[in-house]
């Protein structure tokens, strides 16, 4: 499924770029319980547990961040695997400077394979949309200068 | 090859088990059971009455139904403990006194089955069935048995092992089984 | 396929029920009549850790009528439900839907307040209710409250139950005279969630006149919709097809079908206005004494 | 003949078999219950392509009750990874590195129980990287597709194998000369048969080192070859049982990877194992039927006589091909497709590919590409009466074999043994009223009702087969009966078959009581367990009968020959002068000197003649001179719902001729069965895959077996046509109507759809699709 947004914030690119670079700072969007850590300087990995209602269950995460231009655009690619699942996202997010801050762009698609596709895409497609929101939008509050 | 023998926990977490008294076939039982074992596990797995059979596992096909306090219910839909002080009839509670139930009779005379697999199921919710309608249409019947799926016969002769049963059972006189 | 291992609770009564619940914030999930949990639990695609069970709390399976509701109590079977002849005479949308859930021998566990809380969009009583103007009482640790039904259903799965409370009555406002209702489902098989399903409510008065209206849809979105604008503009409508046919239209306006093995957005959507308008002249035609 | 007592041929004798099933006492595989038995359960792909980074077994181990897991990369090292499939491909079972499709098989565990088993495949942690999986069969053979089949060396493409027969020049000079030529791209899609029970073994190890392993299985004995050639067992020390069956269609033939586990898990941990797939395994691993892409054209001359036929047909195989055809036609019998119509020329080409699904290729009530052939004739003829403005049945009547031109030779190489197709569509017209249902068509037609009519003539070709022609893997293709006969009359008979519903403890009885003289009661059938039974391979393609049915006719006649020379010894004349007659051995033209056949089997153990040796048995492996053509001619009517393209079968008249019936309530019984089956993949049942390789229709929440609501009331008739080459002139019927159905649901709804000039649609036949064919025309 594809997956595309923009947001603005009255941050300077440098510090957009950081905070989505930084996987320990990104993960702080996430609103469902977590763990994840750098493994190297491109990679991350962990855990999250994450579902809609009574449907949840622990994935684990291996991320890593690549093409990068800084402060321009980096892609973000996340495989995770759980409840018999893989869920897949590849994620080009893009950095403009304006005259007021930065515009944030992202794009990219996220595929669901096993169990997940299978039993319960007429479920929980809506619910990656909305968590895909969410996380741009907790990071746009975040970055909000107060 | 990786062979890790690893103990059975004998203790199970408070909760997770029960002690359950159910009535199976006429025969009253005492049984513990973890409270996640399936209704159809138990009656095939602990009392070994393995005449009701499982064919989907997502509650479609209704191989699995048995009458839980007269009603057709998909036993593995169903928990083991959830039965807990009822009466459960399977295939193997229908015939009495060595007499075939009029419904067994029916899918016999009417060639009503083939390989037999979703047999039992199909007969436990035609009992239900003429209990509730004793002289069902074609229509209501197909209707009622649209919970039980069979690959073989094509439901045709289904149809008429019923009929010929709600015929038998509105012969013999009442009280019957 | 086998479910995961779970603590088993048997309450006896509603707030014991929901005692366990507020204890087990999130990790508890109610089984009622198992249909859904079962299978998704087997599927582990649910592992709640802790089963209440609420079968065994008396007085909660009843369908009984006031002067002002129809009330269902929460684990009433849904096969009771269209065996009832109160519901047949009166509530006919509530026991045409009765008697297409799922399948009979599903329908003989599945309980009126599951199929109504669970949030499935699939679930064909939430668009009845939405249509009848329904309201739900919930027992939560801090007292009870009545929510209507529409508004009720917030996303998949996402209703304004929260989850340390328990659903307990549904009551549909007894019809005045010169109501009608009516509920199809168009499904590939028995045993199917609905393609679309329509849930319409009427009343008329003696001229022919409608004086409201409302009409529920299933499984042709995240969750039920009720379709506002489809049941608003009836009111004050003289019945004639060209009227039926613009409701119609609405209520497909109304639908937000994702595309899956039943077909693509653009079928289904006319699926919505097919179904509406011919649930509409049903509904109208029992309004009118019809059956 | 006084058959009736005897419960013999042609009787409707109530089976045998019923006694244990509706009293809960059959022993399918799953209720197998043995000390000690250890549970096996699958973690499976969720990816259709993707290698393995790493699996990581720790947490499943520390599951409570389970004992061990097992890998690819653990069957690699004894050599066990891959095996053989009945086509002499390649299969998985487990990968080491690469998962071919979603759902594959990835790792085993075993456990104590089915819940731990299942608490330990929960707890599977596995790395994968996935790549882009090749879904599309035509995208397969794209010279820069990905080649999937990386194991066999030297591979460059995803192509294999190209298949054709007849002439092609010939063909298509044939086709340039004619006057109206039809062209029509049908897919018939992916399906699974879905018996109700899935498939499952137990797998035991005795202490003398012995294999048992209790399979459902249609095939015991060609398995336990299979086992012995992966294992390097010798054959005596594998017993395959096979035991009740609960639903087989051709599922239950292949060898899968669950079985070979959980007897590497047997092995190794010295326990019995079970395992019993679970019905997502089932439709998610386990062979497909169909998946033929067909595009075909058909010839006629202005007046209406076909003149020639040319196919070509892409088959998605996916990751193997795991067929089970006759080793000779990899495409199996796809070259009957010339169907009922004696075309002078014709041309067939078939090529399979690879791609990430499962295997595919095998059977759903036909094993053999014959239900592909049926469909195609059937629908091109269908469009060419229509575009010739003829009437369909006429077309049909006025081009069939004609009944005096059998043994008919068919252009593509067959012999069809027998026929009278006019017979049987002039019976089901009668009994429709197809005159009648033509006049209200036109009537509703002209209200802007959608009524249609459709009819399948086709003609079937079971009772595989031949040897000079069939193997599998090289097997032959006969089929065997043993049959003995016990002192007191009463006999036991065992056959290389195994029924799976289809009643052959009855049927064979009849048979045998037929020709031996003896009441069906006093008959037991055997079949399944390889340690008893005689060599065969198996039911499958309606080949018992013809087959096995055959075999158990000559063992009795050869009883029979050594029965005439007691009865002489006992009746004191030459055995000369014995004849069989009302099932009895008599003297010849005195009906009161006979002895009965329990007469002669008491003396064969008692007084038995000096020099003759004792006892009443034989046993014969037949191998059938030809294949049976059994054929039929089906009659839909449909009305269809023009706002929601909902399709209503009004009726449906199935007049089949299967040869000599042998017992009319199971030969009805099979035709109810098999329509079904056929009216399943037509309106309901289809296997899709996203983009993504995902299997669309994993539960029966999305895979739609029929109830009976959907179910039509069906409506059957029959013809007589004895087979002139089979004992007794009895042909086989288990696939018929799944074969002949699909065509007359189609060419009904394409009918109805005519206004709409309409020419195809593919199954299943969803209010969707025609939704859109009447939209595509007339949008809402």
């Amino acid at each position: 499924m594809h997956v595309e947004g923009d947001f603005h914030v009255r941050s300077a690119r440098t510090l957009v770029w950081a905070f989505f670079r930084d996987p320990a700072t990104l993960a702080t969007c996430l609103e469902d319980p977590h763990e994840i850590h750098a493994t190297d300087a491109t990679h991350f990995e962990g855990t999250l547990t994450a579902g809609v209602a009574f449907i949840r269950g622990t994935f684990r995460l291996r991320g890593s961040y690549a093409s990068e231009t800084p402060p321009n655009q980096m892609q973000v690619t996340l495989q995770g695997s759980g409840m018999g699942s893989g869920v897949d996202a590849a994620l080009t997010v893009s950095f403009a400077e304006g005259s007021e801050g930065t515009g944030v762009h992202w794009t990219g698609e996220i595929k669901m394979s096993g169990t997940i596709a299978t039993v319960g895409e007429r479920l929980v497609k809506g619910t990656v949309d909305k968590k895909v929101t969410a996380l741009f939008e907790a990071a746009r509050v975040k970055l909000e200068p107060a | 090859m990786a062979i890790d023998a690893v103990e059975v926990q004998s203790a199970m977490p408070n909760h997770r088990s029960k002690t359950i008294h159910v009535t199976v076939n006429g025969v009253p039982r005492e049984s513990h059971v973890e409270a996640r074992t399936l209704l159809v596990s138990y009656l095939r797995e602990h009392l070994k009455l393995t005449g009701t059979h499982i064919g989907c596992d997502t509650g479609h096909c209704g191989a699995c139904t048995v009458l839980v306090d007269g009603t057709p219910v998909k036993s593995c839909m169903f928990l083991a403990v959830q039965s807990d002080g009822s009466e459960v009839r399977s295939v193997e509670g229908l015939e009495t006194g060595g007499k075939l139930h009029p419904v067994q009779e029916g899918f016999h005379k009417e060639h009503g089955l083939q390989c037999g697999y979703c047999t039992p199921g199909m007969m436990m919710t035609s009992v239900a069935l003429l209990a509730a309608n004793p002289n069902p249409t074609e229509d209501e019947i197909r209707r009622g048995i649209s919970g039980n799926l069979c690959r073989c016969t094509g439901y045709v002769n289904i149809v008429k092992a019923i009929q010929s049963a709600a015929k038998e059972m509105a012969a013999a006189p009442k009280g019957g089984p | 396929m086998y479910p995961p291992n779970f603590e088993y609770y048997v309450p006896s009564t509603v707030e014991e029920a929901v005692g366990l619940l507020d204890q087990h914030q999130g990790d508890a999930k109610i089984l009622a009549g198992g249909q859904s949990l079962i299978a998704m639990m087997k599927l582990r695609l649910a592992q709640p850790a802790i089963l209440v069970d609420i079968n065994r709390i008396p007085n909660l399976a009843y369908v009984r009528e006031d002067d002002k509701f129809l009330r269902i109590g929460a684990t009433t079977r849904t096969a009771e439900l269209s065996r009832s002849t109160i519901v047949q005479a009166r509530y006919p949308i509530l026991s045409d839907a009765g008697r297409e859930i799922a399948d009979p021998i599903v329908r003989n566990r599945g309980t009126v307040g599951g199929n109504v809380s669970h949030g499935d969009p699939g679930n064909d009583l939430p668009a009845c209710l939405l249509a009848m103007g329904a309201e739900f009482e919930i027992h939560g640790p801090k007292g009870i409250r009545t929510l209507p039904a529409r508004g009720f259903y917030q996303d998949t799965f996402v209703t304004s139950v929260a989850t340390n409370e328990m659903m307990t009555e549904i009551r549909v406002p007894r019809p005045g005279a010169g109501t009608g209702s009516a509920y199809s489902k168009m499904e590939r098989k028995v045993g199917d969630f609905a393609t679309v399903g329509v849930g319409a409510r009427v009343v008329v008065d003696s001229s022919g006149k409608i004086l409201n209206a409302g009409i529920g849809l299933t499984n042709v979105g995240p969750t039920a919709i009720y379709a506002t604008a489809a049941s608003d503009f009836l009111a004050g409508k003289t019945d004639s097809d060209a009227v039926l046919a613009q409701a119609a239209v609405l209520a497909r306006d109304a639908s937000a079908p994702s595309p899956d093995n039943r077909g693509p957005v653009d079928f289904k959507k006319d699926m919505v206005r097919i179904w509406t308008r011919r649930t509409l002249r049903k509904a109208l035609d029992r309004a009118k004494g019809g059956k | 003949m006084a058959t009736a007592p005897l419960g013999g041929i042609g009787v409707s004798v109530p089976r045998k078999e019923d006694a244990r099933f509706i009293r809960g006492k059959g022993n399918y595989v799953d209720d197998v219950q043995l000390p000690g038995m250890l549970f096996l359960d699958i973690v499976r792909s969720p990816y259709a392509y993707a290698k393995i980074l790493a699996i990581h077994k720790e947490k499943t181990l520390a599951v409570p009750g389970v004992l061990a897991v097992i890998t690819g990369k653990d069957l690699e090292a004894a050599k066990l990874s891959w095996m053989p499939t009945l086509m002499s491909d390649t299969q998985m079972v487990l990968p080491t590195d690469t998962v071919m499709f979603q759902g594959q098989e990835v790792v085993g565990v075993v456990a104590t129980d089915r819940y731990a088993a299942a608490d330990g495949v929960a707890a599977m942690e596995i790395d994968y990287e996935p790549m882009t999986p090749v879904i599309d069969p035509f995208k397969a053979l794209d010279p820069g597709a990905p080649v999937l089949r990386t194991d066999k060396p030297g591979r460059k493409d995803n192509h294999i194998w190209h298949w054709e027969v007849g002439d092609k020049d010939g063909t298509a000079q044939a086709l340039k000369e004619s006057d109206v030529v039809i062209k029509e791209k049908i897919y018939i899609p992916r399906i699974h048969v879905s018996s109700i029970e899935t498939c499952g073994c137990v797998a035991q190890v005795d202490s003398m080192g012995k294999l048992t392993v209790w399979l459902t299985t249609q095939a015991p004995h060609a398995i336990r070859t299979v086992f012995a050639l992966v294992s390097g067992l010798p054959e005596n020390q594998i017993r395959i049982i096979s035991p009740d069956i609960g639903g087989g269609f051709g599922g239950k033939v292949p060898v899968y990877p669950g079985y070979v586990i959980a007897v590497v898990a047997a092995l190794t941990t010295g326990h019995p194992v079970k395992f019993i797939e679970d019905r997502t395994g089932n439709l998610t691993s386990d062979s497909f039927a169909r998946d033929y892409h067909i595009e075909a054209e058909i010839g006629a001359t202005k007046d209406g006589r076909l003149t020639a036929l040319r196919v070509k047909t892409l088959a998605d195989h996916g990751y193997t091909d795991a067929a089970a055809n006759p080793s000779k036609f990899p495409a199996g019998m796809f070259h009957v497709i010339t169907g009922s119509y004696p075309f002078k020329k014709a041309f067939v080409e078939v090529d399979a590919v690879y791609t990430n699904k499962p295997p595919g290729g095998i059977a759903y009530r036909c094993s053999f590409r014959v239900t592909e052939a049926v469909h195609a004739i059937e629908r091109l003829i269908d469009i060419l009466a229509h575009q010739l403005k003829m009437d369909p049945a006429e077309f049909r009547l006025k081009n069939f074999i004609p009944p005096e031109a059998f043994p008919f030779p068919s252009v593509l190489g067959w012999t069809y043994d027998s026929g009278n197709y006019a017979g049987a569509l002039k019976k089901a017209m009668e009994i429709i009223d197809y005159a009648g249902l033509r006049k209200e068509q036109v009537e509703k037609r002209k209200r802007g009702e959608l009524m249609g009519i459709g009819i399948s003539s086709f003609t079937e070709i079971v009772g595989a087969g031949p040897s000079k022609d069939f193997d599998i893997l090289g097997i032959k293709m006969f089929d065997s009966a043993e049959v003995r006969i016990h002192p007191t009359g009463k006999v036991l008979a065992r056959f290389g078959t195994k029924s799976q519903g289809q009643g052959h403890e009855t049927t064979y009885a009849q048979i045998l009581a037929e020709e031996l003289g003896i009441p069906v009661e006093g008959i037991s059938v055997e079949e399944g367990d390889t340690d008893t039974a005689p060599y065969g391979l198996g039911t499958y393609a309606s080949r018992s009968t013809p087959t096995a049915g055959a075999a158990a006719v000559i063992a009795a006649r050869k009883i029979r020959e050594k029965g005439a020379k007691i009865a002489a010894h006992l009746l004191e004349v030459s055995p000369d002068d014995i004849e069989w007659v009302d099932h009895k051995f008599q003297v010849k033209g005195v009906p009161g000197k006979s002895k009965t056949m329990a007469d002669v089997a008491f003396a064969a153990y008692t007084n038995h003649p000096q020099g003759m040796e004792a006892g009443l048995e034989a046993v014969d492996y037949y191998d059938p001179p030809n294949m049976t053509y059994p054929f039929g001619s089906y009659i839909a009517v449909v009305d269809i719902d023009k706002e929601t393209g909902q399709i209503k079968t009004r009726r449906f008249v199935a007049v089949d001729d299967c040869g000599t019936i042998i017992n009319p309530m199971i030969v009805d019984g099979q035709i109810h069965g098999g329509l079904t089956m056929g009216f399943a993949p037509s309106m309901l049942e289809e296997i899709q895959y996203d983009a993504d390789g995902n299997n669309k229709a994993t539960s029966f929440l999305e895979y739609l077996l029929p109830t009976a609501v959907e179910t039509p009331h069906w409506e059957t008739a029959k013809t007589t046509t004895p087979s002139p080459h089979h004992p007794i002139g009895a042909k086989g019927v288990g696939e018929s109507a799944t074969v002949g159905a699909p065509p007359a649901f189609v060419n009904a709804v394409v009918d109805a759809l005519e206004p709409y000039g309409v020419t195809n649609i593919d199954i299943p036949l969803s209010s969707y699709k025609i939704w859109q064919a009447i939209h595509s025309k007339d949008p809402p």
